[in-house]
Order: structure tokens, then C-alpha cells, then sequence
């Protein structure tokens, strides 16, 4: 007992409680360390310390040519792969100036949606997880498991397709694709309501989001906090509205926005977005038009000299890809703006004077991929 | 604000900025020294209205060391490219934009870390995907590692 | 059986625990380094000493737990002996609860069921 | 003698005489005190075995799973297979932690659960001891439990264990006052707080048919406190694995963290059969009055059976409440109980009394 | 009063949204039907892989132990992970020319990403996806290798 007898004396108001919250957590939802400066159960302040598993993936592609970029996007946010595959193909259709089927387009379209949904569910997973409901992540693995059947028997893979390619896809739709995409619409519509049931609906978790992580519209805009998060605050940054690419022009859709701000709008957007994901598929999965499935490219694909940008609607936000290219079949320079980085800058701001487990609901609720954080 | 308009609404502001190729976006490249000043007056003009600094990226030239910003405001729906460029790759610094934007941040952070370009009062410099003790600047044309880049 | 079996009671379950333990610290192959010895925390080395003070959020709470805790003591005696002290008792014990109550409302009003 | 599983009291009797017949009364006594020891050792063990065997095994239907189903037929040596291995790991000790309290706490834990489980009366007859105050005897060493896990908590040098324990610090002030007053509720209704009483006076009806709306209440509040006071989810703050990794057990290694684990059970157990006993009647078979053929063939389903079927669908409810509900924050746990439990508890407690004075009751 | 009547109303919600999420599990639990767990090792014999999964790459050989890979080259330059190796031998063909034919196609399986570059960018279709998922060895070197099988040579015609 000798060292309680022994202990500082010290002032509360001054000390700090500094605690690691990661890399090996079970909320940080892989490597990402925060360190937490408590005072008692309340977050003081919080540094993250990112790069666990930066594998330098923008000097990667400074050697690869641009078919080969794209094996290496699947692995920045591997819950939105087809999402960052797209980004790539678009920008170097756009740079070559090529116009692809439109058979693609569809393809594409429908593809980023399952990918939309498919991640949203493992956030609902994580969430419920993470706030202690653990038989949510059960059920959204469950549900997800349909998407990945249906990307494996297309794609030949289940997690990291490298199904996109500059000009096209790399191998057309499997026949059964339709009939699968419909009964997987089918199933999800009666199995999303039991989300609701389970978490959405619970007094518990209602207290448990509602008023906290508070991040107002001009701080979401400050820290450059897109996707649902940012439209949980109310901001209209809905890529797929502001620059309609590929079919998002034509398919009729609403940007889910909320104005309370807190995690329990983020969630809310979220559960909607997937409604909308499915209504956006309906539309296109009975009109695919025949045709090619990829346009025809060069062998050697060489974007011409000069700067390009692309922006496109990840599961999480915006997913900038911006080039510089110096005329060979290389990048200069490739640089991915990715939305976990920027989701996670804010992280800090909104967490200051909430409880732990709050911390917990809010990172949750900004739904961070540590690989897209780290690159 | 179409990109003439915006072009000459900026060189109202900011004259020796000069305009570089691109089909995309209006890009100008801005003198260093002026950068946070004109940084502000892009934001808080209300006819300009950048808010939404959506991509900051450092840029190896060989030559010289840029960094750039894509800006586009939420309200007007218009984008802008600014560059800023340093001859000097030793010691290469600018000011920073993260009292302006707050997402520059982090941004800035990961550019000192993989250029080696460091961030006038900026408040908490250093770097944040690798280890305090890397030695140099891993995205620099110039940067050579024997142990961890394996050519083909 | 009486109350001194609770004693057997005690003695047993202790050495449930003990026997295993002894078991276990015996038994089993141990292998011992710093690194292992180390508090866990996520795999980074601990910041700062753990045991600061450290302020609790409850500590209202505690106190009327405390003054709660002593007046439902009285209420056992009541509950057992009710039916046969009848209404005149339920009276009295209605106006210890009325007190009881006022004394919570007033916590509630000034805040003292408040997480601080 | 004939063995008669409706009534275990001649078989306790038999069982004396004999003893008592070959050895002095002294020594009779010892030699009794020590079978009753390891029977409930071994049943202590068995059923804290079965009940991870059976929470596992629940989760995994509510969340579309088998569960274990390696280890022996349908998995059911799953837990024994876990129980040998925990058994086999090596004890790690932590630097600059406090060595005594650290090794005392799993002493606490168990000591508290296996004492309190000597109350209850799991057939006529069968019961280790039949305390006059039984109730508030399992109230006051169920309690204790909380005060190993603050200990646990406090002792290991870390800080998630140290924030679990000042969070079992909050789980002692608040849900204390709610198991007391819930049962208070049912005492006033049956005028005894011996536990072989109160369930010989559920013997025309259960309490909480007699007891209707207040019992129901009162039950209602016993099982949301007593989930809390087990430190199980909902009310998990204490081990709370996304925020505090595992919370107060974190530094436990080997048989000290079985030790947690197996009288987390025991004391879900516990609640459950104290339930049972208090409001469903324990091991007493359903009557209804009037009805003398139905009762008849309700008898002749066994005590022992009645009681832990009982408690079995008690501490099936206490698993759907887990497997179902998001934890709370620590300022929701104090609010829920100070806010909405306490106030309805004593607004209950008066209730019930106002209704047994009336002769309002079944 | 407001708030008093707001009181009973939160506890009435709060129950009532308490009692539906323990409806679904509830209901899940009595419906043992839905249980979705697949039982991975028991049910090897019957698990059947969609066609295009990417297991491994392979080359496709027909039943004369012949294959179409002429050892251009080109999967080892699309390989954005360096994982396929190609040694070409010359060999003096029936016509008396100096041929080029492949006499290894290393390919190395812990290198490789699966992203199928190699199997789209073969001009002569050599290679293809195998089925075998059950990769794990315990020596690394045994996740290197030769694709074409011993013995085997170009089908006619392809080169």
C-alpha cells in the first residue's frame, strides 16, 4: 500500500490524464492511435497519430502505368474500391478524351452504388459495435455478404476487385448479375427495416447520439468534412450532384441532408443514403443497354502533358485524384485527396468536452478506413 | 463567376499572379510572399467566396518545389487552382492557410512530411505518416531508400 | 444449518480460488520479459503516472446514495411488520417517503443529479 | 428411506441421523458442512460452465450463427475445453501494480457470488441455509461483488482498468438502492423476508400474479437494477471492450480473468434465481386456485425443474437485453436510476403497501 | 406539468422502442432457419466456387499436356507487383529458324494482387484463374511457381 501513501499531490485543474486510445483498440476500427487528454471521463483534447500503415501507395504509382494505378486504389478505401477505381478511369477517359459505352457507364453506376451500400452497412456493423450493440455487426455482415456473392461471381473477387479499367470494365456482367442485384433489392428492403428496429428506433441509442460531436455547417465546410458526414451538418457537398459523372446525370436521386449536426444526423443520412443507393440500382439494373463493355484504348496508355483532377463520391466523401502528368505512361505525380483524412482533422474539434464513450460514438459516427487515412 | 470573370476579379486583387495551362480549372500562380494575405481576401470577399479548400498537394518540378491549392466555393459554385513555387529545395518554406481553412491542417503536415516544405506558424508541424527520425522526403523526385523501394 | 455455515461458506470459496490459483501459478510454463510486464495500453508505453487524482463525476451522487441507502434501511423493518401495524403506520411511512421525496426533488432541482 | 424428489427435507434428515448416529455431533457437523461445500462447489462449477456454454450458444441464434459446435457433440465441451486452457495459461503480473489488492479482487468477486448463492432455495428443503433475513442478506453480499471489480480495476496499474473501476464505483451508488427497494416491494406484499417462507406463501399463486401492477413494476425495475449490479449489457460500462478494451479486467491473465468471468455468470445466476424465487415462486409449481386437477398435474412436474425453468427464462431475458441494446454512458446509467428507477420504486413501495392494506391483492 | 406528462411519455417510448428491438432478436433466435454460418471445412466436397473466381493464375493446358504461352512477355511487363517472371529459351524449330519458347513461367502467388492484368493483356489467352483458394503453406518459397507443367509444349498454331 506503501504507493498510495506516496502519491503526488497534485492540482486537478492542471493534470492531464493522457491515454492511448490505439493503434491496437478495438473502436479505432484498425491502426489509428488517438491520444486522449482526459479529465476524468471528459476528452480534453485529442491528437491522432496516423501512418501505422502508410505504404506509400502515391510513390507507387509514380511507377506504375494507369492500368496498373488501379490495383493500387482498391487498397486506399477498400470498402469503396469500385469508387476509387472509377475515379481513375474517369480521369484518364477524360484526359484521353475517350467515350466509353454506355453499357460501361451503367455498369459502373450500379457498381459504385452496391459498393455505396455495402460499405454503409459495415459502418452500421461497427456502429452498433461500437456502441455496444453487438449483434448489429451480425447483421450487417449478413446483409453484406449478398453484395460480395454478387461481386464475386462478376468480378471474380469479393473485397478488391480491380473491375474498372481505363476506357472500360475488365469483363462484362455475368448473366446472372440482374437476377441477383433484384433479389438482393428484395431481401435488403425487408432486412433494412430490422435496422431501424434494432438500433435507429432505441431510446438508448438516441441518447446516445443525439446532441453529441456537434459540427456545424461552416466548421463541416472549414475542415473540408464531406460525404454523409458533412451532410449530416447540412452541407449540400454531394459530388454525385454538384459534377454528375457517368450516370448520375440521368437517374433521378435525392442527397440525403440534415441539419441537427450530430452523430445521430450522420447515422440518419447514412441509413437514408442506402435507400436511395437501392432506388438509384432499381432505375438502372433493368435498362443496362447492350453493347461493349470496354472502349477500345491503346496499348500503352499516355495521358498528355498537363494537370488533371478528378472528383468523385466516395462511400465516406469526396475523392479527389489529382495528376500531374508529363506525357508518360507513368504519373508524374498522383495525389489522392482522400475523405477519411479530412473527416479525421475534425475529429479534435468536435470530440473536446464530450465523454469517452462519446469519442467513441463520434469516431464511429465519421466512419474512418485507416488505409484511406494512411494511403 | 465564369473563369474570366474570376481571372480578372482575382488580378484585381492579386496583379503579378500569372495564368498557367489547364482545361479544367482557371490556375494562377501566386507570388509566396503574398499567399496568406490573398488567402484571406479569396475566402472572405463575398463575391469570391472560397470556403471549401478541397485538395492541398505539394508538387516536386525537379527544379522547384510547389504547392497547390484547389479551392471552390460552396456558395458560388466556382473552383480555382492557385499555385505557389520555391526555387530554394533545401530550406523550402511558404505561410501557412490553416488559420484560413482548417483542413489545411493536416494537409500541410502531410506535405512537410513527404516534401520537406515547411508551413510558416503553423501550429503543430511535424510529421504525421512517418517516424519523427525519417531521414528525408519520400515523395521528392530526388528521394532515394535502397531498403524499402525495390526496382523491378 | 445456521449462520455459521455462512463462515464454511466463505472458507470453501476461498479455497476454491486459492487451490486454482496455486494451480495455475505452479503449473503452467511462465516466461517472463519487461515488455511483457508492461501495462497494457493499446501497445504504446503508459504516459504519465496512472494513478492521478482523478475526478470522479458522481461524487453528488455518492452522497445521497449514502443518505438513501441508511433510510431504506428503515423501511425494512416496516415492509416485514406492515399488515400488522395497519394504516396508521402506512400514514407515518407515507410522510417518510413524502420527506424523502422533497429531499430527491430538491437534489433534481439544484442540479445535484446532474453528471458533472 | 424413500428418496423423494418433491420434498427434500427427510432426505437432509435421513442424511443427519446418519451422521449423527456413526460420529459425534462435532465432527457430524464438519463432515455435513464439507459434503454441502463440494456439492456446491461442483454445482457452482457446472453451472457456471453451462451458462457461457448457453450464452454463447444464444447469442449465436440471435445474430443467425451455430455458435461453438466443435468441441464434443452440438459444442457443449466448448467451455470445459476454455476452462482447461485458462487453467493452463501463465499468470502475468504488471509492473508496479498493487500485488495485494490485485490478487485479492478475484477472491471478492468469487467469495460474493458463492455466498450469496447459499441462500437460495433451489427445491422444498433444498437450501444450504435458511437465513430469517435471506433477502437482505443476498443484498448486502451480492454487493460486494462491485467492490472486487473496483478493486480489480484499481489495482492493475492501467489506466482503461482505472476508469472501469471509478465506472463500477458509479454501478455501486446507483443500483444498490434499486434491487433493495424492488424487493422491498415484494417483502411488503409477503411480510417476511425468509426465503423458504416467501415461497411457501406463493403456494395459492405466484407474487407477481398476487402483487399484479406493483409486483410487475417491482419486477420490471428488479431486472434492469440486477442486470446493472451483475455488471452485464446494457450496463457493461465497467468492462466496456470498444472504449476501455476490456475495462477492468484488462491486466488479468489465465484463471484470475476466468475467475471474473465465471462469477459474472454466477452472479447473473444469482439475480435470476432471486427473481424466480421472489416473484415467479422459485421452485413452486403453478397453481391456480379453483382449479384442483390442474394443480394436481402441475405437481407432479419436480421442484428443482419448476425453479430452474424459471431461471432459465430469466436469464434468457437478462441475454436478449444484452444481445440486443447499445451500451449506456456513464451519465445515462446515473440518470436511469436516479431520474426514473428510484423515484418509481418508492412511488411503487407505497402503492403496493396501499393495495395489501386494502386487501386489493389476489 | 408539461414536463411531467414529457416524463411518462420518454419512459412509455423508451420501453416500447426497448420492446421492439428485443422482438427482432427475439424472433431471430426462434427462427433457426435463417442461421447463415457456413460449416468451411465440413463442406469442402459441396463448395463450389463461382467460374470467374480469381484464385491463383494458371495456365490453361489441354488434355495433350499443351499450352499457348509463346513467352512474349507481356503479363511479366502488365504485373504492376513484379510476380510473373518469364524464361524464354531459343530452340531450333522444325524449319531450321532459331524459335523462341518458354521455358519457365515463374509466377510468384505471395506477390500477387489478383488484379488480373496479366490474364486480360495475354495475346494469346495462355493464362487464365484456377479455383484452389487453400494457399497457405508454411514455407514462403512454396508460393513460388512454375505454371507451365513439365513436359508440356505450345500448342501449333499459336505463336
Amino acid at each position: 500500500m506503501k504507493e498510495i501513501i506516496n502519491l503526488p499531490v497534485s492540482n486537478i485543474e492542471e493534470e492531464e490524464y493522457h491515454i492511448n486510445m490505439g493503434p491496437q483498440h478495438p473502436s479505432t476500427h484498425g491502426v489509428l492511435r488517438l491520444l486522449v487528454s482526459l479529465q476524468g471521463e471528459i476528452v480534453k483534447s485529442l491528437k491522432p497519430h496516423c501512418g501505422y500503415i502508410h505504404r506509400g501507395i502515391e510513390k507507387m504509382c509514380e511507377k506504375d502505368t494507369y492500368p496498373q494505378v488501379i490495383h493500387l486504389t482498391d487498397r486506399i478505401d477498400y470498402l469503396s474500391a469500385h469508387i476509387n477505381n472509377h475515379a481513375v478511369c474517369l480521369l484518364v477517359e477524360k484526359a484521353l478524351e475517350v467515350e466509353v459505352p454506355e453499357r460501361v457507364k451503367y455498369i459502373r453506376t450500379i457498381m459504385d452504388e452496391l459498393a455505396r451500400i455495402q460499405s454503409h452497412q459495415l459502418w452500421w456493423s461497427s456502429f452498433g459495435m461500437d456502441l455496444g450493440g453487438l449483434t448489429c455487426f451480425f447483421y450487417g455482415l449478413r446483409d453484406r455478404e449478398m453484395i460480395l456473392d454478387i461481386w464475386e461471381e462478376t468480378t471474380g473477387s469479393r473485397f478488391l476487385q480491380s473491375y474498372n479499367c481505363p476506357g472500360g470494365v475488365m469483363q462484362d456482367i455475368h448473366p446472372n448479375f440482374q437476377k441477383k442485384v433484384h433479389a438482393f433489392l428484395k431481401t435488403f428492403k425487408k432486412k433494412i427495416k430490422d435496422y431501424d428496429r434494432i438500433l435507429s428506433g432505441n431510446v438508448i441509442f438516441e441518447n446516445r447520439s443525439q446532441g453529441v460531436g456537434v459540427l456545424s455547417k461552416e466548421d463541416a465546410i472549414s475542415y473540408g468534412v464531406t460525404g454523409p458526414s458533412g451532410r449530416g451538418s447540412g452541407w449540400s457537398c454531394d459530388v454525385r450532384k454538384t459534377e454528375p459523372y457517368s450516370m448520375y446525370g440521368q437517374v433521378q436521386f435525392n442527397e440525403v441532408l440534415r441539419y441537427e449536426c450530430d452523430t445521430y444526423s450522420r447515422y440518419m443520412v447514412r441509413m437514408q443514403e442506402m435507400h436511395e443507393s437501392m432506388n438509384i440500382i432499381e432505375q438502372l439494373i433493368d435498362n443496362i443497354p447492350e453493347g461493349d463493355h470496354s472502349a477500345k484504348m491503346k496499348a500503352v496508355i499516355k495521358l498528355p502533358a498537363g494537370e488533371y483532377f478528378q472528383r468523385v463520391e466516395s462511400a465516406r466523401g469526396e475523392l479527389g485524384l489529382y495528376v500531374v502528368s508529363d506525357g508518360n505512361k507513368t504519373p508524374y505525380r498522383m495525389k489522392f485527396r482522400t475523405p477519411s483524412f479530412s473527416n479525421l482533422s475534425v475529429l479534435d474539434h468536435i470530440s473536446r468536452g464530450m465523454k469517452i464513450a462519446d469519442l467513441v460514438a463520434i469516431g464511429a459516427s465519421l466512419d474512418l478506413v485507416i488505409p484511406d487515412i494512411d494511403r | 463567376m465564369d473563369n474570366e470573370t474570376l481571372k480578372a476579379r482575382i488580378l484585381e486583387i492579386a496583379p503579378d499572379a500569372q495564368q498557367e495551362e489547364n482545361k479544367q480549372f482557371l490556375t494562377l500562380l501566386l507570388p509566396a510572399a503574398r499567399l496568406h494575405d490573398l488567402a484571406i481576401k479569396l475566402k472572405n470577399s463575398p463575391d469570391l467566396a472560397f470556403d471549401f479548400l478541397f485538395c492541398l498537394s505539394g508538387v516536386d518540378y525537379i527544379k522547384q518545389l510547389a504547392v497547390v491549392y484547389h479551392l471552390r466555393s460552396t456558395q458560388h459554385k466556382h473552383a480555382l487552382v492557385i499555385k505557389v513555387k520555391t526555387d530554394d529545395r533545401v530550406n523550402p518554406n511558404f505561410d501557412t492557410v490553416c488559420d484560413v481553412w482548417r483542413t489545411a491542417e493536416f494537409h500541410e503536415r502531410e506535405t512537410y512530411d513527404m516534401f520537406g516544405i515547411r508551413f510558416n506558424n503553423h501550429p503543430d508541424l511535424r510529421r504525421i505518416f512517418l517516424e519523427e527520425d525519417w531521414k528525408g522526403y519520400p515523395l521528392r523526385k530526388d528521394y532515394i531508400d535502397e531498403v524499402n523501394i525495390v526496382e523491378f | 444449518m445456521s449462520a455459521e455455515s455462512l463462515i464454511l461458506f466463505f472458507i470453501v470459496g476461498a479455497f476454491l480460488v486459492g487451490i486454482a490459483l496455486l494451480f495455475s501459478s505452479l503449473v503452467p510454463p511462465t516466461s517472463t520479459n519487461p515488455q511483457k510486464a508492461e501495462a497494457y495500453e493499446c501497445g504504446i508505453p503508459t504516459e504519465g503516472i496512472t494513478w492521478l487524482q482523478f475526478n470522479v463525476g458522481y461524487y453528488l451522487f455518492a452522497i445521497i446514495f449514502l443518505v438513501f441507502d441508511v433510510e431504506t434501511v428503515f423501511i425494512f423493518p416496516w415492509a416485514i411488520m406492515m399488515k400488522s401495524l395497519g394504516m396508521k403506520a402506512f400514514i407515518e411511512i407515507v410522510i417518510f417517503f413524502f420527506v424523502l421525496g422533497i429531499g430527491l426533488l430538491y437534489a433534481w432541482k439544484k442540479g445535484a443529479l446532474k453528471w458533472e | 428411506m424413500t428418496f423423494n424428489i418433491y420434498d427434500f427435507t427427510s432426505f437432509n434428515r435421513w442424511i443427519d441421523e446418519g451422521l449423527n448416529s456413526i460420529m459425534p455431533p462435532t465432527w457430524a457437523m464438519i463432515t455435513e458442512m464439507a459434503i454441502i461445500g463440494i456439492v456446491f462447489l461442483l454445482f457452482y462449477a457446472v453451472v457456471g460452465l453451462f451458462l457461457v456454454y448457453a450464452e454463447r450458444k444464444v447469442c449465436a441464434f440471435m445474430q443467425n450463427r451455430v455458435g461453438p459446435n466443435r468441441v464434443g457433440p452440438y459444442g457443449i465441451f466448448q467451455t470445459i475445453a476454455d476452462f482447461i486452457k485458462l487453467l493452463m495459461k501463465e499468470l502475468v503480473y504488471i509492473k508496479d501494480s498493487d500485488k495485494l489488492l490485485f490478487n485479492l479482487a478475484p477472491f471478492i468477486v468469487i467469495i460474493a457470488s458463492f455466498m450469496a448463492l447459499s441462500a437460495v432455495p433451489f427445491a422444498k428443503g433444498l437450501h444450504a441455509i435458511d437465513l430469517d433475513i435471506g433477502i437482505l442478506y443476498v443484498i448486502a453480499v451480492s454487493s460486494l461483488g462491485v467492490v472486487g471489480i473496483l478493486l480489480a480495476g484499481w489495482s492493475s496499474n492501467n489506466k482503461y482498468s482505472l476508469i472501469g473501476a471509478m465506472r463500477s464505483g458509479a454501478q455501486i451508488v446507483s443500483y444498490e438502492l434499486s434491487v433493495g427497494l424492488s424487493l422491498l416491494t415484494i417483502i411488503v406484499l409477503a411480510g417476511t423476508m425468509q426465503f423458504s417462507e416467501i415461497v411457501e406463501m406463493q403456494r395459492n399463486g405466484w407474487f407477481i400474479f398476487k402483487g399484479h401492477i406493483p409486483a410487475i413494476i417491482a419486477f420490471i425495475v428488479f431486472l434492469v437494477a440486477s442486470t446493472a449490479e451483475t455488471n452485464r449489457g446494457p450496463f457493461d460500462l465497467a468492462e466496456a471492450e470498444s472504449e476501455l478494451t476490456a475495462g477492468f479486467h484488462t491486466e488479468y491473465s489465465g484463471i484470475k480473468f476466468a475467475f471474473f468471468f465465471l462469477a459474472e455468470y454466477m452472479n447473473m445466476f444469482l439475480v435470476a434465481s432471486i427473481a424466480a424465487t421472489v416473484f415467479w415462486g422459485g421452485w413452486m409449481p403453478f397453481h391456480v386456485s379453483g382449479w384442483a386437477g390442474f394443480n394436481t398435474i402441475m405437481d407432479y412436474i419436480p421442484p428443482f425443474v419448476w425453479y430452474i425453468g424459471k431461471t432459465a427464462f430469466i436469464i434468457w431475458l437478462m441475454m436478449l437485453f444484452k444481445w440486443t441494446f447499445p451500451r449506456l454512458r456513464i451519465d445515462q446509467l446515473l440518470t436511469l436510476e436516479w431520474k426514473y428507477l428510484l423515484p418509481i420504486n418508492l412511488v411503487n413501495i407505497l402503492f403496493m403497501a396501499f393495495l395489501v392494506l386494502m386487501h386489493w391483492h389476489f | 406539468m408539461n414536463s411531467f406528462f414529457k416524463y411518462f411519455s420518454d419512459i412509455f417510448h423508451g420501453v416500447k422502442s426497448l420492446l421492439i428491438g428485443m422482438s427482432v432478436t427475439g424472433r431471430y433466435f426462434f427462427s433457426p432457419g435463417q442461421i447463415v454460418t457456413q460449416q468451411y471445412p465440413e463442406n469442402r466436397k459441396n463448395l463450389q466456387m463461382f467460374e470467374r473466381f480469381k484464385g491463383e493464375v494458371i495456365m490453361l493446358h489441354d488434355g495433350n499436356n499443351q499450352h499457348r504461352c509463346n513467352g512474349c512477355g507481356i503479363c511479366e511487363n502488365n504485373c504492376p507487383n513484379g510476380s510473373i517472371e518469364v524464361i524464354p529459351v531459343k530452340v531450333t524449330g522444325e524449319d531450321g529458324k532459331p524459335k523462341r519458347i518458354i521455358d519457365k513461367h515463374i509466377y510468384h502467388l505471395g506477390m500477387c494482387t489478383f488484379c488480373g492484368l496479366c490474364v486480360k493483356n495475354c495475346p494469346s489467352n495462355a493464362l487464365g484463374f484456377g479455383q484452389e483458394f487453400e494457399h497457405a503453406v508454411f514455407d514462403r518459397s512454396k508460393l513460388t511457381k512454375v505454371l507451365n507443367q513439365p513436359g508440356s509444349s505450345i500448342i501449333k498454331g499459336v505463336e
